[in-house]
């Protein structure tokens, strides 16, 4: 059991000391804790009440998308409800979250290392490139069109090796992430086993990546979603199929190795 | 605060509602769970279950909907490796079990007395599972059988978990009370549903699933009422407490101790602020003992 | 955007429920209330009836219960001051009835059908006074011989409102098909009741009422499905409806047409919004004919 | 039937252009509507939306307090969910609000007028006393103690005649308004019946006021209060028994002659 006064922690008020539009649908979220917190890993999430009232009634679930001078950045689309009434919040207003939750990213110190982030997979992919800039990884990002890119010029001031695609070709390379990864690797002089992926996703990316990954030997991890209620690992309602049985997202993950993963 | 449920004794009100509090672990991380009156284990089956298909939560109108599907280790797997942790806690615990068979429920009992915990309590209304309780929960015949057999192998503290999807709940709190149950707990899960309008899919993968949260407290504080005119034993009444507020009202109709379930989901303090809750407003209000609250409705 | 309900041909599947829009004239101030496919006038008894005392209403998460107590100026009453407003519409009139016996359903339904009504509601389902309905549309002989009784007097396409407070909707709704019932609507209100915990009184007068609002629709919509599975006759879906997407995901679940209570209170504008959200619906998802929306829950 | 654009008029949003605490826990809430509206009557209310989602559900019903310029004023009381999340709405905030509804005081040409307000019944009797204070009514005003009078010197800008006092003596007369009252009357040269008095409060005040108003062959009308849900005459929650039968407060109030209410 860890120590009380360190997960008390994990129940903050925070101001929000920003809240802007990036492109269509997409803001950047930026928070001022009320207690000085210790710095999540990448790929660990929080959860966040959206409003007043009892409606929506749960918090939201939202990975690290940054961690600056005491600060913590989300980064989220507008898909429903919840996400539409955050979006309507203001500078100066107060927010519960509770965090940060689940396993982060377990950063290979051996293989080269491969971001993969698919649209609004770049959120915790973004944080963990800024914190392993110094392991040199390749960063693969890519998004349906040069509008629908979140970001062009923050991604150069991460100083990797970053590879820009779109599905139609808009800007940068043209083609989905999973293509230009797979050009990536025959490109390069490294054999396949040498690498290692981290992305984050949904099902209908990751589930192709996968087996792509394990026909080719290729480790790879990534931080998966799930309807979630309590965030930690109380109501069941996030599992996963492994192959060492179902496992809850909010606790065992978000990120897993890929290649243990049963799709159903 | 102390309350007596019955031979059950609780040093406070306050408890958690069945599968909404995992096996105690995960809360312990936060706060000290000896300071609640008891905790109530999510439901275990003889066999392991390994629950239905994701998406099995959504959220609706200060609401939500779940379909776990009773995902469990088997009473095997409970014994093993939840029990050490529960046999060590400070407060009262209490095993919710499930069955397809009056066995399958007096084996569950018998081996939660043996392991020592404080009480058992049957599910019979869990509405995910065809086979999970459905049918002696609703159906008086099956339900006064199943109580009756069980009553006469177990020892511990019986508590009936009572389905809110019948005409008249009063008649199956009557029934538990008859058949020997020392207390009825209130209200188990509304049966609802919801569907995704874009996909024409529901938003749960087994459809249909059990409707809790604030949305259905006051649902939950009528049958609470309606069992208390109905009975003597003691009623623990949850369905949508979220803060000490709303479980006072669960005791002004007659609970003598309540549960948080979604609540905690909120926050994972909900449990001890309703507690806190509940001393202040016993404090402002002159209130020495639980029991001055307990069906104390003035109408 | 046309929709039949048998016999009951409607411009388009937005219609109002019982009891939340008055006698049409106080929305009418707000909007062209023949722009609906149809209005369902709040429930009329042979006789006036004065209601219920105040407090009437309060609210609940995302829900309010109401205990109105069926105020109405009784049949003579409602033919007097009503029914000239009401036949000069442009839109289909139907007229909730209660009573306490199957005289009184079939005098009234008689009397909605001579004043040139377009169809008449059966509640048999409202909970709030002890002989208006609870009996008929919770026990299944009661039901079964009420609605025999008013088919066999009636001509005027006869729509019967299922309570949902029984354990299996779908066994009335077979019954109602079976009895000759050209309609059937549900839902009506959930029972329920709320506490001030300061005064220790209930929030309204009459203790318990009825529960409506967004709090309900996962009820209301798992219902609809059931009865969409058991009876082939056209379905009225209701409960908790305030948008567009409400309406589509009750008609997903089996319902022809859908109805707005509460939503109605939360701004007049409310069936406007539905039925203008559902023509957008249907635009933007290619949908020709609102009957290829009821039933296609995909599961 | 009225004019669709009239009416259509009534369901409209408004910009918070200041909401700010008076006394302990009153507000005083000033919106923008976003379209011009016709001047409402004193004694007519609006329901206003309290917060984004579907908790709160209803709206509620607020008096007007003042029209100036365009805005509109309410002033409020913290008691309960709704008004606690409306009073901490911020300016900018937008807000649905739908009136004025409801029936105003309709002021007698002939009598002395009374303006009789005890506490928060204040809201509407400020407003109806600053739109005719050339008829020089005379406006008893109290409340608890001094700290709970929610005006002092505003109230004296209104250039009427005004007694006020406290329960506690600590302001002003010592007594509740019904004893100023009676005292006043008592002292007046003119006969009790040429007064005509204008009040808005609780049951609890209401009832024995016009217990005394009828022993006296005064007349007397209130603004009066019922829960809500519609706001507009169609849920028949609000009704109160008068000697005509059941009336609604929303539709045929809120101002009724208490001499024709039927108390309990
Ligand atoms: C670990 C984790 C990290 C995430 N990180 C991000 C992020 O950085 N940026 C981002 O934009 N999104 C992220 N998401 C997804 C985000 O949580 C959902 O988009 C959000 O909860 C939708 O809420 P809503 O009310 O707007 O949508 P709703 O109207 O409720 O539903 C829209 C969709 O969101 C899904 N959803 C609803 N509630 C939840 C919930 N409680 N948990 C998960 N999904 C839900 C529904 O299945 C539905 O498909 C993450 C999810 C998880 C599980
Ligand atoms: C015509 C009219 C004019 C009013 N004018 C004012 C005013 O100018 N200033 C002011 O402070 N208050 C006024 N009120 C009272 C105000 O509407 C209530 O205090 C408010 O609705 C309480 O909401 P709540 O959510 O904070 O309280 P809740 O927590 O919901 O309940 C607290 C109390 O408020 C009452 N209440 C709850 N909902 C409603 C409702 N929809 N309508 C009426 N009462 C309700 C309940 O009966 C309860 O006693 C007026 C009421 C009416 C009917
Ligand atoms: C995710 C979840 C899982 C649940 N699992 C069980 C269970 O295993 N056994 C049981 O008897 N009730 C179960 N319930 C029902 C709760 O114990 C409780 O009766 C119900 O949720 C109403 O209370 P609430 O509104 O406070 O959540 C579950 C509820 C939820 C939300
Ligand atoms: C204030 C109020 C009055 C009602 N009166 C009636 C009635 O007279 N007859 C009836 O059959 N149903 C009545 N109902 C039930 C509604 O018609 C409807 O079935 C129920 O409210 C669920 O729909 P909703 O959630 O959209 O309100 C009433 C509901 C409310 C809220
Ligand atoms: S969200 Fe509850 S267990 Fe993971
Ligand atoms: S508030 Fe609905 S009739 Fe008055």
């Amino acid at each position: 059991m860890r120590s009380l006064k360190y997960v008390l922690n994990k129940i903050i008020k925070a101001k929000i000391q920003d809240n802007r539009k990036i492109i269509d649908r997409h803001y950047l979220l930026t928070l001022e804790p009320s207690t000085a917190i210790t710095t999540p890993k990448p790929g660990q999430f929080y959860m966040l009440s959206v409003n007043n009232g009892l409606d929506p009634l749960l918090k939201r679930p939202l990975s690290v998308h940054n961690f600056l001078d005491g600060k913590l950045q989300f980064l989220y689309r507008v898909v429903g409800k919840g996400t539409d009434l955050l979006s309507s919040r203001v500078t100066g207003e107060s927010i519960d979250i509770l965090g940060p939750l689940g396993n982060g990213f377990t950063v290979s110190k051996t293989k080269q290392i491969i971001l993969l982030a698919g649209g609004l997979g770049i959120a915790p992919i973004y944080y963990l490139a800024a914190s392993i800039a110094g392991r040199k990884p390749v960063l693969i990002y890519g998004a349906g069109t040069k509008e629908t890119l979140i970001y062009r010029d923050q991604i150069k001031n991460l100083g990797i090796e970053t590879v820009i695609a779109t599905d139609d070709g808009s800007y940068g390379k043209k083609g989905n992430v999973v293509t230009v990864l797979k050009k990536y690797l025959k490109d390069t002089s490294l054999p396949y086993t040498d690498h290692i992926i981290y992305t984050c996703g949904s099902e209908a990316m990751l589930k192709p990546l996968a087996e792509f990954a394990s026909e080719h030997g290729i480790k790879i991890h990534a931080a998966m979603e799930q309807n979630m209620a309590c965030g930690v690992g109380t109501c069941m309602g996030c599992v996963v199929k492994t192959r060492k049985g179902l496992k809850r997202v909010c606790k065992e993950g978000p990120v897993f190795n890929l290649n243990e993963i049963e799709w159903e | 605060m102390k309350v007596s449920l019955g031979r059950l004794k609780l040093k406070n009100p306050v408890m958690t509602a069945s599968g909404t509090f995992g096996y105690g672990k995960e809360y312990s991380e936060f706060f000290d769970i000896n300071k609640l009156g008891a905790i109530v284990i999510k439901g275990i089956s003889v066999n392991p279950m390994p629950g239905n298909p994701t998406p099995r939560i959504c959220e609706t109108p200060s609401g939500m909907i779940n379909a776990i599907g009773l995902q469990n280790p088997g009473l095997k797997g409970f014994l093993k490796d939840q029990v050490p942790f529960l046999k060590q806690l400070k407060t009262k615990v209490i095993v919710n079990v499930l069955g397809n068979s009056a066995d399958d429920y007096i084996r569950l009992a018998e081996a939660v007395e043996e392991a020592g915990m404080n009480a058992v309590e049957l599910n019979v209304s869990c509405p995910n599972v065809k086979k999970g309780g459905i049918v002696f929960g609703t159906d008086p015949k099956a339900f006064e059988d199943l109580i009756t057999a069980v009553r006469k192998k177990v020892k511990l503290p019986l508590i009936t978990k009572l389905s809110p999807n019948v005409a008249k709940i009063s008649e199956f709190a009557k029934i538990a009370e008859d058949c020997g149950s020392d207390i009825i707990s209130l209200i188990n899960t509304l049966t609802g549903m919801s569907i995704d309008i874009n996909t024409r899919k529901p938003r749960i993968a087994n459809i249909i699933g059990g409707l809790s949260g604030p949305a259905i407290k006051p649902v939950a504080v009528r049958m609470v009422w309606e069992c208390r005119k109905a009975v003597k034993i003691p009623i623990i009444g949850m369905g949508g407490i979220i803060a000490a507020e709303d479980a006072v009202e669960f005791m002004l109709a007659g609970a003598d101790a309540i549960a948080v379930g979604t609540g905690n989901f909120l926050n994972p303090l909900t449990t001890l602020q309703v507690l806190e809750g509940i001393k202040l407003h016993m404090k402002s209000q002159g209130i020495n003992s639980v029991s001055e609250i307990t069906g104390g409705l003035i109408c």
